[in-house]
């Protein structure tokens, strides 16, 4: 909102500091720490006031499961990682430049992803005995030549915290829950940024707390400063502005869009959004997002079940609602049977699937791409359904509108696929108004004559005729019904030709859906298909390597089903495909029923997104053979 | 379009009749199934207030009871087993002008849809839900329910079922429902009072219609229905009216500490003044009332068990919505897109 | 019981008939009438004796959906078809030699299937202007020209019945609902059987109630002797009995043939067999029968729900029991969380899906093969159950014993995919000891030595340790579980290590699957390649064309998942690969997906089997091109 | 094997003590979260009565609660979210010699898992139900549970909850439970009274547990548990004893027809005899008191409010499985597999 943020961003900046300040293309910065450390608000903090500096930015907030954990303990590391760059970037980085670690257990966590000769900077406070035997080291990792490779800070974090607070009262406890801010301040300064953007909302957050204001402002200053003043630094670091796209941007997660993107879909639609939808990690943030958006006329309905959450869903847009319904795997296993019923009852509905690992109760808290099979052929009976995915966080939001399109165009509901990954992680989003988003034709049926609930449009979609229009009371269901008329049908070449017209509805939709663009050589070799959320490491890895001069082409799939109608074209331009996918190839087995064509996959089920580097080997892998 | 403007221009529209709320669909139950003579008297309550057509929504899940839906001329969603409930929660949230209604049966509403049962009474969420408890299972031919009696043997419990059952009432009332009723499909003039108090009541109404499956259950609530036996064997409750019941009305209930006593009152000994006077705002006499249920030695009660109101659902979605908006201003989507924190490229 | 049946058989037929007895290969008769005139009970009895005489015979009982619809209605219309032959068949038979017709409506439903020249047995006194009204004839068929082309034999059923009963007391009604076996004894003389097996059944079923074995039996044996008698029909047929293999039969469909094999397979295994489920057409009948069967031990647990119905199951599973859970398609979509569940906890567990026409509720009472794509994709993550099917009503039997075996040997839920049509449709079934059905070895873990419990034995199947088993105390559920201690984990490579060791497990099966046979030419021009209930209906067309020295081969297969060793082998024989399916392709698209081999679908999505005639129609198609 | 034999053949083993139902996993609940004193009680209530760990199936759904199972030491199964209940049942059908322990939270037994908890009590199947209710999701990060009480801010509800919670007890009652109690996780003698009642008793109990969720409803029942508030707050109901309370016991509770009232009981006009004598047999007094429920004048019921007997389903499922035995004769499976109805082929 606050355009002016741009202009104040380097009031420090010519200062006349000690140290040299180094031009860099990239960085990618992790801070660590317990749980109780608050890593994942320094982390934010950092995303955010860079991203509002004009950078491309993506982050990935790594927490552990959903319990607290104990104190110091391995399992209890928290993690924040924030990638920026002077160019266009697509991923949270792969290997860490700096990581800031408050405790031992969380440089043991991390020390596998540290780049050679990286820097870390420790918080030397925290490595006692205890700590250290929580985290497993048997000796001090700080003198035992284990860092020997990296460029290591350690640093009194903890006592400084306290010493620059003890004039204030505040309990022990309390001022040592702000160094944190120490950290980032710390960090600021080693990037050459203002810490203006978290001064302003440290006021704001806490203004009713005059002193947790003045604490925490300390705090940060301090750790500012501290890299200022004290000699140990021997460089500072900056990275060049990137050149993104004209316009006005925010910073945004992928669960956020999803929120938003309903919302503005609703707008543009000009229908009211209900939501029907359960808890479920990670997906009730969408959930509690929309909970918040009661001034803008959003019916949130947190339902007892998933089954409950897609049926409340069902009849809101049965009663002329735009409506969603948000989940992850196992709520999405109980959503199926009534899909069934909004794919027979041809209603607008949009379903997000936040996929995490699976299955069963699986990996709740990790990403995967292992809902897509499920999403196409999940279903009793012959029951398609348009599904799409969104290949980043912003992306989230455009997907989610484009859901929404479909669905009411098409009186269908629609499948989204997000996951983890990208819900959680964050990058700038260009911003639109809604009176620039895509057009949202709704029509609701209004007269009388001719009408029929099961006649069909040029789309093969029947109108909607809401409860409350005079003259169109009828009735639908589950049954299978007559064609045109609605009415219950036992008439076996009435199914025969309903089964067809529901199946070529959805196969209509490719349309009008965009054709593939390829990146890279039109034909050749290598081509990379993505879908989903690995299209940041897809799109890096391929263009590291055609910046290097290696012919590899990639393209990227927002649409599953239907695909575009390109795909099959282009597929036949290459002659290899590498799919890498967070399953066990999932998409590969459709293309290859689709399309006849064997992809190679690369699989990566780890709970884990894909880092360009690994499709970077093994791209240079299958080119080497 | 045309027609709607028409419509609304004539000086007035002609009162309603029962047959302008049938549908052009053949009804499809067994002939003397308990459902014909609902489907008539809902038709007949609803000319009687005079309820638009448009206005109805009627939601059903599956099985005999839930084929209502296609018997109405009204907006009608025949939809899943078990989800009428969540259906038409989903519908009066979007739209809390209509006038929602549920055709559901024992199965469908007590079975795989009890958990919606529990919820949306709780919730109280405005409608009006037909339970049409047959006790059994009549779309899929004869198996249990969960009202099905102990011992009772049928396709599933061929040597007699061995489940305790549930009391459609006593659930409804641990459910925290505000409106409860009971009634009997052959007691015409008791349904047609009881559907109107449903209308009449904001949020949840749940009317329980003890309904005979001709082709199998047959009879089961015969005592209940028949001239002989019914007097004896089941008590209307009324509000503000002693508990009476009998062929000569010679009998009563009374209240005795927390102990329900049946007590003749032409006995000389106690008279209609020691009977337990009905309050349907009371939750604690629905209770104990509702406990009356498949025991030999106290009538069936039948009428309203609770009559009490509570803030619906939707009143208090709408009321926050307001209020939000009053207080924090209607929201302007594009500067929610936006944020708190934006930056600009030129 | 007793086989002392089938020596009583022919006891009437050296009696010296007026018209000749023509000897016929096979023949088709169906009886319908409506709801209400116990079509399915005459279809029920004259299969029964038919098949007890020796005969290989197919039936296929059609009847309205769940709701008795009003008499005379022709949506009321309930129809039994029995097919008998002197060889070897598959189907209930493509089109009626005879049709017995209970009513009008029942002629008007039927008159499309009969063959050429049949027969047609009318009841003529229920054409009067009421029933042609409701069945919507608006000249009585019978006078108008119609029937041309058929051999009509007008008899006065309904008016016989009561005049032989008149001395009896029944009350009309009960009287006239005698009539069917009227029409049953008639048949019985028609085709040159004694009804003696039904005289048997009356006296036994009705045993308590004589006046009712009296007033069946007269009129059965009135049926009868009108043909003896009267001189109307000109000719008596006799099908010479089918060449069988030796052995012991019964009569059976799938429902039942299901639920025996469960209860064979506890035996088998030693073990207390548990069924949790729903009731829900068409499965409805298998938790019914296993109701019955307590004096077997058999523990049946109607639950509240599906959900419940499979996790009472699973639970059962845990503690020991074989367990089984049965469904049609919506239930089959409320299952799909569950059995994530069973597939993380790895217990043995039989789901039997008996498909109904779908999406959604659909075609309640109709068949239909469209649930294979859900049996094999829908559950959230990587999934993976084993997928099996039936190919005919004694195959159920089988299948579900191969179910459970594999189930427990390899520690897994297991689909078995039936249908509507083989659920209802009976045939002659060889009889089995329980001691000569292929092994189930139950081993429960006992000793505590080296105990974890996901250390896996050579099938990479994890040890069954019960509770109450002292010293095995543990803990398992549905998150990731570290590799051989079952611990929970959310370490990415063992989470990738356990996707990939789930997934080999159910791959692995394929070792110990029976070789696919090719019936035919072992490579050419084009195999029918087929799955579960198309069986009969393929094997008839195809050898039916073989006959006529027509090359063409077909091969079947009962197990979906995985595939038999060498089906890509026997794939690459032929040029044309067909798939008759009853959905849109879905086998078609598992076999493009497996060996990038696409196949030609023939689909037929009518709530209808597939007739032998229209596969015949297809290949002739198929090979004149 | 060997070690098996080797176990019996000693000549007895040691009284076992809390730690060995402790299983070696780390405890992961957040520091100060109630759940840890439930299951500190728990091991110590199983020594107490000596229950020999194999014969122990703990099962849970998921949530915080449900991974209780986690770190018992005995046989257990973490399962699906709402869904213990039904596994439950399963284990308890298959082995009815086990004893069955369920661990469950307010959205795991009474969100989605609704159902189930309404059929398993009137199945009234073997097993011990303890009920986290936190009134709120815990494990998901403090969203709005079906306990959780009206005006309540959560992150689903931060303008205040809509819903009007259920009262699980009440709702216990309704679904015709024998066994219903309720204790406090911060009452140790308390909580271990009611656990050995649990044990005891044959059929389905449910103990609700109030439980404090430290991280995101923290103090939700702190007037119930401090000291200071406690007894002015709580009423603890005993079998046969009057219903008194308050810092020096000079409240107590009366029944006035079918109305509760409170009354002083030091005043001079009201005695201890005026207090209703509490029945734990009697389901009246039970819904009576269980609507004691976030009542400002009404202090909080916790103790035993149901103690019935009644058949469990496992008794009734082995009755007639013997009774079938006997009548029909113990089933041959040859013998079904061949029917009624066979022919040979030679
Ligand atoms: C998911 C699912 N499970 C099961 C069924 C089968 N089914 C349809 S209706 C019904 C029960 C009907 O009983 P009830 O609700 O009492 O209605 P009634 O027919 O007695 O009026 C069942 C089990 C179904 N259609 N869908
Ligand atoms: C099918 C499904 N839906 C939703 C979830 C997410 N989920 C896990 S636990 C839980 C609620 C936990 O609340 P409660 O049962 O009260 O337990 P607590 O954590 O408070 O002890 C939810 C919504 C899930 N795991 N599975
Ligand atoms: S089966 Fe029973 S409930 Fe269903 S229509 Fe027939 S009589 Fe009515
Ligand atoms: S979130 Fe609450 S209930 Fe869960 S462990 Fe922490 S304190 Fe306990
Ligand atoms: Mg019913
Ligand atoms: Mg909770």
């Amino acid at each position: 909102m606050q355009d002016e943020k741009t202009n104040k961003n380097h009031k420090l900046n010519d200062k006349n500091n000690k140290p040299d300040v180094m031009p860099v293309e990239d960085v990618t910065i992790r801070f660590a720490g317990d749980s109780g450390d608050g890593m994942q608000l320094t982390g934010t903090q950092f995303s955010e006031s860079i991203a509002a500096a004009g950078y491309d930015v993506g982050t990935f907030p790594d927490y552990p499961a959903d319990i607290r954990a104990p104190a110091g303990s391995l399992y209890g590391v928290s993690g924040f990682q924030i990638h920026f760059s002077s160019h266009d970037i697509h991923t949270p980085g792969d290997q860490i430049d700096v990581l800031v670690c408050m405790n031992p257990a969380a440089l043991k966590v991390n020390l596998k992803d540290i780049k050679k000769g990286g820097i870390i900077i420790v918080n030397e406070d925290s490595f006692d005995a205890k700590n250290l035997d929580l985290a497993g080291f048997k000796t001090n990792p700080l003198e035992d030549g284990t860092l020997g490779r990296y460029t290591v800070y350690e640093l009194p974090i903890t006592k400084t915290t306290l010493q620059v607070l003890k004039d204030l009262g505040l309990s022990m406890k309390e001022a040592e829950k702000c160094k944190n801010f120490f950290a980032l301040g710390l960090v600021y300064w080693l990037y050459n940024k203002t810490p203006d953007f978290t001064l302003n909302w440290i006021e704001q957050k806490f203004a009713k707390r005059p002193e947790i204001v003045e604490a925490n402002s300390r705090v940060l200053m301090a750790g500012y400063y501290y890299g200022e003043a004290t000699e140990i630094f021997t460089s500072r670091y900056e990275v060049k502005k990137a050149d993104l796209p004209k316009g006005t941007y925010r910073n945004i997660n992928g669960n956020e869009a999803v929120a938003l993107g309903l919302v503005a879909a609703a707008a543009r639609a000009g229908l009211q959004l209900f939501l029907g939808s359960y808890p479920i990690t990670p997906a009730s943030e969408i959930l509690q997002s929309l909970s918040k958006f009661k001034n803008y006329g959003v019916k949130t309905f947190q339902a007892e079940d998933e089954i409950a959450g897609i049926c409340t869903a069902i009849g809101a847009s049965f009663a002329g609602a735009l409506v969603a319904t948000t989940t992850s795997g196992p709520g999405m296993a109980l959503k199926t049977e009534a899909m069934g019923l909004a794919v027979m009852a041809e209603l607008p509905l949009v379903i997000i699937d936040v996929q995490r690992g699976g299955p069963s109760t699986g990996l709740p808290t990790k990403t995967e791409q292992s809902d897509l099979s499920m999403s196409i052929f999940g279903r009793n009976g012959e029951c398609p359904m348009p599904v799409l995915a969104a290949q980043s966080p912003s992306d989230c939001f455009h997907i989610t509108i484009e859901a929404a399109r479909i669905a009411i165009k098409y009186m269908t509901p629609v499948i989204v696929l997000t996951d983890g990954y990208i819900a959680q992680g964050s990058e700038p989003m260009k911003i639109y108004k809604v009176s620039e988003l895509p057009e949202i034709k709704v029509i609701f049926q209004k007269s009388r004559e001719g009408f029929f609930p099961y006649t069909r449009n040029e789309f093969l979609s029947r109108p909607w005729a809401i409860p409350g229009t005079k003259g169109l009371e009828h009735r639908i269901g589950g049954l299978e019904k007559q064609n045109i008329t609605g009415n219950i049908s036992y008439d076996p070449e009435n199914h025969n030709q309903m089964v067809k017209i529901r199946d070529k509805k959805v196969k209509k939709i490719a349309d009008e859906i965009p054709l593939l663009k390829v990146n890279g050589v039109q034909s050749g070799k290598l081509l990379v298909l993505g879908w989903g959320s690995t299209f940041g490491a897809i799109a890096s890895a391929c263009e590291n390597l055609q910046k290097k001069g290696i012919k590899v082409s990639f393209t990227h799939l927002r649409y599953l089903n239907p695909f575009p109608k390109n795909l099959g074209q282009i597929l036949k331009q290459f002659e290899i495909i590498l799919i890498p996918e967070m399953n066990l190839g999932q998409l590969a087995n459709l293309i290859k029923m689709e399309y006849l064509v064997s992809p190679i996959t690369f699989d990566k089920i780890k709970g884990l997104p894909f880092k360009a580097m690994e499709i970077e080997n093994k791209i240079e892998e299958i080119l080497r053979t | 379009m045309n027609e709607n403007n028409q419509t609304t221009s004539l000086p007035k529209t002609p009162l309603p009749v029962p047959k302008d709320y049938a549908s052009d669909r053949d009804v499809r139950w067994c002939p003397g199934c308990g459902d014909y003579s609902v489907l008539a008297m809902v038709q007949k309550v609803m000319a009687q207030v005079g309820l638009p057509r448009e206005k109805i929504a009627f939601i059903s899940g599956i099985g005999c009871s839930s084929r209502f839906t296609y018997y109405m001329n009204a907006f009608g969603f025949h939809t899943i087993h078990g989800r009428a409930l969540t259906i038409a929660s989903g519908v009066k949230c979007a739209n809390p002008e209509l006038s929602v209604w549920v055709a559901t049966g024992d199965g469908d509403a007590l079975s795989i849809g009890g958990n919606h049962f529990v919820h949306t009474l709780r919730r109280n969420i405005g409608m009006n839900i037909l339970l049409f408890n047959n006790r059994i299972y009549g779309l899929t031919k004869g198996q249990a329910s969960p009202t099905t009696l102990e011992g009772k043997i049928t396709k599933t419990t061929p040597f007699g079922s061995i489940e305790h059952p549930v009391n459609p009432i006593s659930l409804a009332l641990g459910s925290e429902g505000t409106f409860i009723a009971r009634t009997l499909d052959r007691d015409l003039k008791h349904m047609q009072e009881m559907l109107l108090k449903v209308y009449g009541h904001r949020g949840t109404s749940l009317l329980e219609i003890m309904q005979n499956c001709k082709i199998f259950n047959d009879g089961a609530f015969l005592e209940f229905t028949e001239k002989e036996t019914k007097n004896e064997n089941v008590i209307f409750i009324e509000h503000n009216k002693p508990l009476v019941f009998g062929n000569k009305k010679d009998k009563g209930i009374k209240l005795d500490g927390w102990k329900i006593t049946v007590i003749n009152i032409d006995d000389g000994k106690n008279s209609i003044n020691d009977c337990l006077v009905y309050n349907e705002k009371s939750k604690e006499l629905a209770f104990l009332i509702s406990e009356f249920y498949d025991r030999q030695d106290l009538p069936m009660p039948v009428g309203v068990f609770l009559n009490i109101e509570r803030p619906t659902y939707e009143d208090n979605m709408m009321r926050q919505i307001e209020y939000t908006k009053e207080k924090l201003g209607i929201g302007d989507v594009d500067e929610l897109v936006k944020g708190n924190s934006t930056w600009v490229i030129k």
